[in-house]
């Protein structure tokens, strides 16, 4: 089953992504594009692996290797700290003040 | 026993990571879910570390710093109006280093076989549209770029591209040793595929361009992830690429723009900058939309007018006040002194409604408190709410003091279609930009607004 | 022989309910009881004679009195009408047993067993034949009818082409039966209600009905559901607090009683001064004594611009229901006791006993006995 | 010297409306207007004299006639106060003015100018000036109220101890603005409301508000907003339709009207003879020949058993807010006219000038001339 | 190329599978759910006959006649209210086939290593329990098996026994080719242990039972699908297991009942057969389950008191019979001659939420249809409802007509909490059986039952 | 990764299972259950393989095989027919009559 085991890797977690944002409220729509945005910022990780598998001595190697981390690096950071401040707005503030 | 830990740690990531993103996607449990998610990516990036036979360390932590620095800074600094183009920059970085990884793994020699290969490709191909495509909404969002640009039988152009990459994406899998100049050429066409297929794209399109080009670096970063044969990116990736499309459809469907129209015959909101748009075009809201829109305003004022009568709503609308009131939002009933037909009118109603005489306001009352109102909510009202009668000498009802409803924030005009008013005249209010129309019978329209204010609370 | 039911027509002035309604007759003649009515008694109540199937009519009272087994009436029957019912025989109706020592003795000697609604014992099963309750809804009702058409301003708020008219602001004072029923016409009408009442747990109850409940401090609850009398300086915080309410009242309506007592005088001469030009204010006890200083019974003074009305025998103004509910009290009370077409009393039964005033030449009835003195 | 404003008191029998209010009083004092009112002239609304703040008093209407530029009234002044007015000043208020050609013809001679709220064009600007409606919204509060006041039945469903009282059937004909509010009203009491309207576009707005409209098949819709007259044929055929309804009703309504001409007859004596007992008729257009037959305006008449009720100025009722919508109907009337103390009529101006009776010695009105015949 | 086409078979009824439990979630989209899973299934069947190297195929057909037709017609046949017991025993068959597959391999000599062994032992034991468990669900609802059985001690005892088993599985593990005996033996304490944990436990309990030990086929089967390499038994079986224990806990929730309590301190519900329970206890419910229970009956009534009064709840209650007569519920308001505090309370209010008047009945009108009403609603009445006024010469209420609701197939009781009534008595009505509690007060518990009814429509 | 593709395609159809019936009604608790108890009916599949690849000349493992399949063919068939009967009473019978 080996190719297909990627393949059920792909479809559950396609069916997971789906299903755990269906039902999202139109206020939080750009919120979460951030968000996910900043998940995908995971790709660091894959940037790092591979700018440390880097041949040493080439220099095209090392760059694009940089390039790929720098990225991955702005991405997860950025990511992060934009979907910090606008999910800020939603700090309790505006829930129930009081049960009618 | 090291690489057992990672893949352990990864496992967990990719919980975390699908936890954090269900978190998300409710306002109370929001903010939680971004910490979470935070901290699985601080394992993630610290556990890596530890791969065996890891190289280029120094280099590695110089690019995180720097990268995670500038990003981290802007990020912190910018204004919160421009949280959009940050958002399209980031993501877009996002793609590129899924593109770099490709393009790294293929100067390593390191792709091997024609499955590997077509997942490399596609996955560069991916990443790099989104990268050029994220820079492109920054610049246009940013203000850098100012027009919309279109070229001559664009969509010919797209094609022919799109083919042309896909081409020499093709050659690349196929051939055993692709050359360099082979992959260059294919990454320089990838780029350049973004570039065109963006350009087009208006202002007002750009939110859910960014949310498409999101699904796609998510998609890219999955396949990359086959390619590294890395567990966490795969599911991050996957879940992010499928999460990202439903989004985008979602904000479509909210924006009343089929995504196909979004991509093939953008509208060139770009030009509104220039030429003052009197006319303008009615735009239709959905209950949800104006359910979020009115739970997180602070003050909204409610118009009441005939058609609230002939729905027979006044209940449906009391209950929603109170539900917003519970929220925390601000409610006022503002009566215009003819709404309705007869004096009083909307005094019954609202009275058998059960709204409290402290709650209504008339005309005089609350005329001057529009501009600091988030949303005007006008239920079934039309002349009394129309601007016309304040600017135009020859209508019928000029000179009739109207509710000043067009000086808030936010206008939502629900009413069933495009019926006139008893003076039987246009309503200037419902073309003005800050004006969306629910269309619906006031009593589904507001029930159905009423469902989607309980879903936000919970 | 079957049992006679006797129907007598109202004699006192103004009166216009009748103790039967057309419904009611039949449920009797269900029971196999023989209803006997005065000619043209049921019209002031709007029921034709024609209306009652299968009756005997009978030209005069005593015509009536000289057969009948059971007596129905609203207000007692005057002393010579009395004399001419047929020892024995029951009376049945509201008969103010408080008001009247002579015609308890006369009812007790003339061997009458008689029973008086207001003596009801307000337990959870007698509520289906509380005449006090029944005609006490109707007359609250009434009240904030009569206090809306006679207030110079509209009860609810109204904003026309012109302007807004605010909603009237209206006080009710005592939240019994007929308390409550005037603060939810009130309130229907569209005014802003405000309520007092001595009793704490009128509190909630006036909130249930989404008026405002003025607290001034006060607790009078008394036994059995009925208030007890004020000390003098409860009276006095009471006034204080009340005072300021009322000065805000574009229309008051007092119904507040103590069973078989003159009506606590609540409402003094100065707190009507400085009421509003045109406040209405409508006095439900004006017949016992009334809460307002001034008020006429039966009459409508001005005090100033204040005017002061003082209705008396209310339910009468509405008598085609009053009497329905009146009628089916009086048919929950005797028909249990009708079996086979013949009356059979049941002395256990509390309800009964307690109602009883006069019984086999007897006062029975302890309460009224020590008030008039027996 | 500024702009002078009489108020005369009001000399009608049983009007109790005044055409000033204090507030409104201020507005003209703002305007820079002095307000001169006769001594007393309030106290029939409510309005004492010392409510008005910096006003001149005047004894006798023929002092302020002597001095005012601009002279209000509600009802219109008698000849002789009308003799004392100033040539070329204003008069203002319901002038009545289909009603006497004497009326018409002295105004002009004296050059009076003078400008009836009755004729006020119906259009969207000039609702706020509209007394008509302002006064029938009145009217029609208060004809509901009196319905139920009069009522021997409960209007409201009433579920009771010993049972359930069905809500009465309040039937109102004309749902013009005062047949509209006595269909709110009655509804907000709990009647269950029926409603009939020549013009079809009133069952809309009768549905508005929660009550049934009556289908007759006829329709009778006239030019700006009111209604035509009926033919022999039509009126037959909504006879029958309506006689069924009216025969259920508990209580009847109505408030038909057509400007300028007698009420139509709306309701038989055939139809009333089929009500049923204790049915009580308000007939709002009592003053104007009555819709139903046998109303006598002023007064309440049996018939059988069916209490006809013909009140007469019906807004007087309600003299504290029925003055106060008055007024500012005046004000809005009447101010945008003023312009730094004095007075500039514009004669370009649709409103005012369609609501002109007289100006410059002779009878403006077109419809008001052909009418009367002037 | 067999095994890939059956491999992309299998993926494709892995993706079905999950579509239709999807569909099956809401009531709308239920049956179309199950046909969609019904065609996967045959396709999945088929195809496995394509499975190269496939041998017995006489004897299979045999089985799958066999089988297929018995349950068909079995499940075709047999009476509506028997179907739990149905489904118990079918669950139980899965459950049995997996822990056969194991049996099937291990006596094959197929298991190696200790991570495959350590899949087809756990499965092996899940499903042996689910098999016997289910048996014993099936006697017990199919009145085979009378009483409930308790063991003295039974939590030891249970204890006990699945070390013990849990030991035997251990050695099975261990030992690179185990004994017959030992696999025997290891079969038989399973299946006990399937026995003695569920003898004890009540006939109450018993759906929420059946829920569990069906999460523990779907559980059995995942563990076999990964022994076998089958990714078809592996996605499906962990989906249901998943998807099953979910389930049990919201079935354990809705009664009330810890999943703990379920288990391990059985309600012997099964008494109640013979001693008549006269005393019963108050049983809560849940706002969903009131607006399931309503949404789904036919005829609702709903009988106000004072508490609705108190609370202000009118409206929302007229909201919530408006929401249920649109999905087809007959619905009828009952006023008892004394509810509330003054004549004509409940009138006053219902009036002012709008309830027209041919939907408000009195006592008389009524009270002769409560046999026929699937649900009586009533809200924060007391007295009104109690039937000891019918019964108990010696209560202050006795004499008094009251509301027959206990004759109500069921009845909901709104209230805030153990508050007596007017009179200060308890009322006998809340302890009978068909009587649930919904406690809060009025205005918040409606409303939660129309958020509820609300979901139920989408 | 391998070990590790069984543990995310557990995780993931794990997590799958558990969003994909949140929010379900408690009127469909027991047709779900129902359901899902069809679903693991898939067992029939495993249960042909292993007798597919038993021997044929041991009547153990053929017996063990046929009550296999036998049961697993139970499984998915009763499962079916059961769900199905208590769903049919979901056919729109109930649904809007009419809106309000
Ligand atoms: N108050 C008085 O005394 C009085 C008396 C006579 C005349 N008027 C005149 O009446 C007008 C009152 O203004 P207004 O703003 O209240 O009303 P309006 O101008 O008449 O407008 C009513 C609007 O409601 C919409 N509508 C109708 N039924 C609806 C339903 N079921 N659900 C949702 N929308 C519905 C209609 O549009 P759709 O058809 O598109 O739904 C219409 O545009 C003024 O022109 C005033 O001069 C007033
Ligand atoms: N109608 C009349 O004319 C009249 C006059 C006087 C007396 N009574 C008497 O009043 C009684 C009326 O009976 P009833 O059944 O209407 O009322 P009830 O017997 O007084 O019961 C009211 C119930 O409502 C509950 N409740 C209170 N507030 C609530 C809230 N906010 N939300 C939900 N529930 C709430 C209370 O329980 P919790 O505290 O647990 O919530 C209480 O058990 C009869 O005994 C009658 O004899 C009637
Ligand atoms: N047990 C039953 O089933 C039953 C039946 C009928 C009535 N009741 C109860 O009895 C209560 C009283 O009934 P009623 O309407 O015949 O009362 P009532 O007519 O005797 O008195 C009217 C009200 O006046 C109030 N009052 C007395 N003195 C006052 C003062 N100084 N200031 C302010 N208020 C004062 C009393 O508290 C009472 O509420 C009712 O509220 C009801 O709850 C119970
Ligand atoms: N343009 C505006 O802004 C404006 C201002 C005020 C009023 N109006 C309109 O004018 C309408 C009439 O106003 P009004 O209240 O002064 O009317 P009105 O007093 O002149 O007449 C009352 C009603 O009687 C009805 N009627 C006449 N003959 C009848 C008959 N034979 N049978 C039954 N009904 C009969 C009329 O149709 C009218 O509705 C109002 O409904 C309103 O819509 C419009």
């Amino acid at each position: 089953m080996e190719g297909f085991a990627a393949l059920y890797i792909f479809m559950l977690a396609a069916f997971t992504g789906y299903e755990v944002i269906s039902r999202v409220p139109v206020i939080l729509h750009t919120p979460l594009m951030s968000g996910s945005n900043f998940v995908h910022g995971v790709v660091l990780v894959g940037a790092m692996v591979v700018l440390g598998h880097a041949d040493p001595e080439d220099p095209v190697q090392l760059v694009i290797g940089f390039v790929a981390v720098f990225l991955g690096a702005a991405n997860a950071a950025g990511g992060y700290v934009v979907t910090e401040r606008m999910l800020a707005m939603f700090k309790g503030g505006n829930k129930k003040q009081g049960s009618a | 026993m090291a690489n057992w830990f990672i893949n352990a740690s990864y496992f967990v990531v990719a919980v975390v990571f699908i936890i954090g993103l269900k978190a998300m996607s409710s306002p109370v449990t929001a903010r939680k879910g971004i910490v979470w998610a935070g901290y699985a990516m601080v394992a993630a990036t610290v556990v890596t570390f530890f791969t065996p036979g890891l190289g280029n360390v120094g280099l590695m932590v110089l690019a995180i710093v720097a990268g995670g620095s500038v990003a981290w800074w802007s990020g912190k600094t910018v204004k919160m109006t421009d949280m959009p183009q940050m958002v399209a920059i980031y993501n877009g970085m996002g793609g590129g280093a899924a593109a770099a990884i490709a393009a790294l793994e293929f100067a390593r020699g390191e792709v091997h076989g024609p499955v590997v290969a077509t997942l490399a490709v596609a996955g560069a191909l991916i990443g790099s549209i989104a990268f050029s495509g994220s820079c492109i909404a920054y610049a246009k969002l940013q203000g850098i770029m100012k027009n919309a640009f279109r070229l001559p039988q664009q969509n010919l152009v797209n094609i022919v591209m799109a083919a042309l990459t896909a081409l020499l994406g093709l050659v690349i899998i196929i051939s055993d040793v692709p050359s360099s100049a082979m992959i260059i050429l294919f990454f320089v066409f990838a780029l350049a595929l973004g570039v065109i297929l963006t350009c087009p794209i208006g202002g007002a399109d750009m939110p859910v361009v960014i949310s498409l080009l999101n699904a796609f670096t998510g998609l890219a970063v999955g396949l990359e992830g086959y390619v590294l044969a890395n567990p966490a990116l795969i599911v991050a990736g996957t879940v992010v690429g499928a999460a990202g499309t439903l989004l985008t459809q979602l904000m479509a469907k909210a924006m009343n723009r089929p995504i196909t129209n979004v991509i093939f015959t953008p509208i060139s909101g770009a030009a509104a900058g220039e030429g003052e748009a009197i006319e303008g075009t009615m735009k239709e809201f959905s209950a949800l939309d104006a359910a979020s829109v009115m739970r997180y305003a602070s003050k909204v004022v409610i118009v009441p007018g005939y058609g609230m009568a002939v729905a027979g709503a006044q209940h449906k609308v009391w209950e929603m006040a109170q539900l917003l009131e519970e929220g925390g939002v601000e409610v006022a009933f503002a009566i215009h002194p003819v709404a309705g037909r007869m004096p009083g009118h909307m005094n019954v109603l609202l009275a058998e409604a059960g709204v409290p005489y402290d709650k209504i306001f008339d005309l005089e009352e609350i005329n001057a408190e529009f501009p600091q109102v988030d949303v005007a909510l006008v239920i079934g009202a039309n002349d009394v709410v129309n601007p016309v009668a304040r600017t135009d000498k020859t209508s019928p009802i000029y000179g009739m003091p109207i509710l000043n409803v067009d000086m808030a924030h936010n206008v939502i005009v629900v009413k069933r279609g495009k019926g006139a008013g008893y003076s039987g005249i246009e309503n200037a209010l419902f073309y003005k930009d800050n004006c969306r129309m629910l269309y619906g019978s006031a009593q589904e329209a507001i029930g159905e607004v009423i469902t989607h204010v309980k879903a936000l609370e919970s | 022989m079957p049992l006679i039911i006797g129907v007598l027509a109202e004699t006192a002035e103004g009166e216009r309910r009748f103790s039967v309604v057309p419904d009611v007759v039949k449920k009797y003649q269900g029971l196999g009881a023989t209803v006997v009515l005065q000619k043209g008694a049921g019209v002031p109540a709007h029921f034709a004679d024609d209306a009652f199937a299968e009756v005997t009519f009978a030209d005069t009272a005593a015509e009536i009195c000289a057969q009948a087994d059971v007596v129905f009436c609203v207000q007692p029957p005057p002393a010579e009408i009395i004399d001419t019912m047929k020892s024995g025989s029951v009376l049945l109706g509201m008969l103010q047993p408080w008001a009247s020592a002579e015609r308890a003795r006369q009812l007790a000697e003339r061997q009458i067993t008689s029973f008086a609604l207001e003596l009801l014992p307000r337990i959870s099963r007698a509520q289906s034949m509380d005449a006090l309750s029944s005609q006490g809804a109707v007359a609250g009702y009434e009240c904030a009818l009569i206090a809306a058409d006679h207030s110079p301003k509209f009860f609810p708020m109204l904003t026309y082409a012109a302007g807004t008219i605010r909603p009237a602001k209206v006080l009710v004072i005592g939240c019994g039966v007929a308390g409550l029923q005037a603060i939810a016409t009130a309130r229907r009408i569209g005014a802003m209600v405000e309520a007092y009442d001595v009793r704490p747990d009128t509190r909630e109850q006036v909130e249930s009905l989404g008026a405002k409940f003025v607290d001034t401090g006060v607790s009078a609850a008394g036994a059995g559901g009925y208030a007890r009398e004020l000390t003098d300086e409860e009276k006095a915080k009471q006034a204080e607090r009340l005072g300021k309410a009322v000065a805000q009242a574009d229309a008051l309506i007092t119904t507040a009683a103590v069973p078989g007592k003159r009506a606590p005088r609540i409402i003094t001469a100065d707190m009507i001064a400085r009421m509003k030009p045109g406040a209405v204010v409508v006095d439900m006890a004006a017949e016992t004594g009334g809460n307002v200083e001034g008020t006429v019974a039966g009459e409508k003074v001005w005090i100033n611009d204040v005017l002061i009305i003082g209705p008396v025998n209310i339910p009468s103004r509405m008598p085609v229901h009053a009497s329905e509910m009146y009628a089916k009290n009086l048919f929950n009370f005797i028909s249990p006791f009708i079996k086979d077409g013949a009356l059979a009393l049941d002395w256990e039964d509390e309800v009964m006993a307690g109602a009883c005033l006069t019984h086999a030449g007897e006062v029975r009835h302890a309460g009224v006995k020590q008030v008039l003195d027996l």
